[in-house]
């Protein structure tokens, strides 16, 4: 397998907690990360509330796995594209956002930002540059 | 008779809340849960839609709901926060309850 | 006041059993009545004892055996839609030939009668769906 | 039970195949009519998809059952009502829908039309009169 | 690169389809599967958006689903129908299949 | 052409294992491998053998299992999803202290690695979900 690295992009269009495709798709993130392809994730639709500050889950009674967005950053899972679009309609701006970073190696371990907020043309773009897209 | 109504799809995926707008007397009551919920929050392209029926018609969303998604402090003015206890009262005090799934 | 409850979605794929869960407790708080709790479409998939869920997660099929056992409900999984999933008891398995079965404690095996019966006797039938 | 008498409302909003819903809500209605209660259908948004003329399912290898629909006259289950709006945004007139008859026992046998096409405001007062309404 | 996109929800009830012909490519080609069809159809509000994507995408819809539904008369002209195996040549002659579900 | 299928969701109530299963009898028919089937959230309940759908239905179960056999398909469940819906087979069971196993023949049980594995061995990965 050392030989093929593919560009995988893990495509997340649903909210957290009404269905259990945001945690599970993580889990697939988590697993890929060890496998040392080219991973990007993209939020779109109500994909981006996945991704939401603040979030209490106490009262559902179900597991509030927000927290381990933190983390993809230390998997080298570092490019994160939210529409724009997706955003507005929303009324939600990136600093409604988790904020995920993580340290480039390439550039003296500098902590920068893994979220890149594009247009919806932007975003067909770089879908048209994957190898496999993964949607959940 | 007064009917209780329960949406639990996301505004911006689906087309419950729009139908249940559509469907709905005046004098009811919408309650706001799950996915729902996110139809209760300020600023989206839908929230006008949601303010003018709240002329007359009220609107609710289950707290517990709205903290899991951290919505807390996004959600309409005038929008009434109830608990599963609150849920069981609606629906107590309502003659039916119509879910929009 | 006598409540009905049908839940349309199995576990963790849908929020709708956790929903469910936390009325029918809110409402056994406050002193009301379950009349039953019927299970359909992809619901009759709580009732099986086969799941191992993570630890730091809810067991959403224990859950609702303790509370059935607790305030004795009535929780009744639709035949034809079991038997369409894979949910089987000791005697639709035997009758359908199949070598074992899967349903959690708590949980019975009945018809769709059942449901339309709690429409009859309870004062609100409430849905709990996708 | 003979005491009572409740009137239940089926609530279809969802189209036939895509899902099961259409499906195992027509086999609660069949069982249902054995208890002789005051039933209606309804039939929202995509759930008028249901009861289209001419479904033939022999590709997807899915059993058809829109016949079963013409059925529902002999299980004296004839009222069907129809919203005008979810039609029209679908193209749709009541030419497109089954011709679901029964006869009238109370007018001499008569064959009659069980769908009633009504707008989502007539709907709003059929369910606001319901005891039951059953959602799929 | 050229993506397959694939819609299975009907555009009536669910996003799906708006989110794909706003996050796809001039160029690129959208089969419409499962409940996804209704999309395909004349007349209904959302048909004139499908007509305006097809100046620059090809339009695809999957017979069997199509005919399941009763829709083999009301499709609108230009969208091509396929049957499974015309699926499958798709996804062969696309570089990437994207599904909107 | 080598393709890898992903199936999100349970037979019956959604038609993504129908349009999967006809998707991979097409792909065959035209002479393509299908390098894997990955079942993941309610897809898994694809693998239970517990299912009695009605005679003049089609068995979905009965189905993959066929297919699998006639081409050597492999069909894999994955582990952490089968666990929260309780689909088990006998090492898992064992493992888990469960009382029985459902799986039917020709799945097996493996972890998420399998499917990114099939996205990197395949030359098109299909998602078939709701």
């Amino acid at each position: 397998m050392s030989d093929t690295t593919k560009k995988f992009l893990y495509l997340n269009r649903k909210a957290p907690y009404g269905t259990i495709y945001a945690l599970e798709s993580l889990e697939v993130v988590l697993i890929g990360a060890a496998f040392e392809q080219d991973v990007a994730l993209a939020f779109v639709d109500d994909g981006v509330y996945q991704i939401t500050k603040g979030q209490d889950t106490a009262g559902i009674g179900v597991k509030n796995f927000s927290p381990t967005y933190s983390a993809l950053g230390d998997y080298d899972v570092n490019k994160i594209y939210v529409e724009k679009e997706s955003l507005e309609a929303r009324g939600l701006t990136v600093d409604d956002l988790l904020d995920l970073k993580y340290e480039d190696e390439d550039d003296d371990w500098a902590e920068k930002d893994s979220i890149r907020v594009v247009t919806a043309q932007e975003l067909a773009d770089i879908m048209d540059e994957q190898d496999v897209i993964l949607s959940f | 008779m007064t009917i209780l109504h329960t949406v639990n799809k996301s505004p911006f995926e689906d087309s419950s809340l729009e139908s249940c707008l559509r469907c709905s007397k005046a004098g009811s009551t919408i309650l706001l849960i799950e996915d729902g919920i996110y139809g209760a929050t300020e600023g989206t392209i839908i929230s006008d839609k949601v303010k003018a029926a709240m002329a007359d018609r009220t609107v609710c969303a289950l707290q517990p709901d709205v903290e899991a998604r951290g919505m807390k402090d996004k959600i309409i003015e005038g929008i009434k926060l109830v608990d599963y206890a609150g849920f069981v009262d609606l629906a107590t005090e309502n003659d039916t309850v119509e879910s929009w799934l | 006041m006598k409540f009905g409850i049908l839940i349309n979605e199995g576990p963790y794929q849908h929020q709708a059993s956790d929903t469910a869960y936390n009325f029918v407790k809110a409402a056994l708080d406050k002193g009301h009545e379950i009349f039953r709790i019927f299970f359909y479409h992809d619901g009759v998939n709580n009732g099986t004892r086969f799941t191992v869920p993570p630890q730091d997660d809810r067991n959403i099929q224990v859950r609702w055996s303790e509370l059935a056992e607790k305030h004795g409900l009535d929780l009744v999984i639709c035949i034809a839609a079991a038997q369409r999933r894979g949910i089987m008891d000791e005697d639709e398995a035997k009758r359908q030939g199949i070598d074992g079965n899967n349903i959690a404690p708590g949980f019975r095996i009945s018809g769709l009668g059942q449901l339309i019966e709690a429409g009859i006797q309870a004062d609100r039938l409430v849905v709990f769906g996708d």
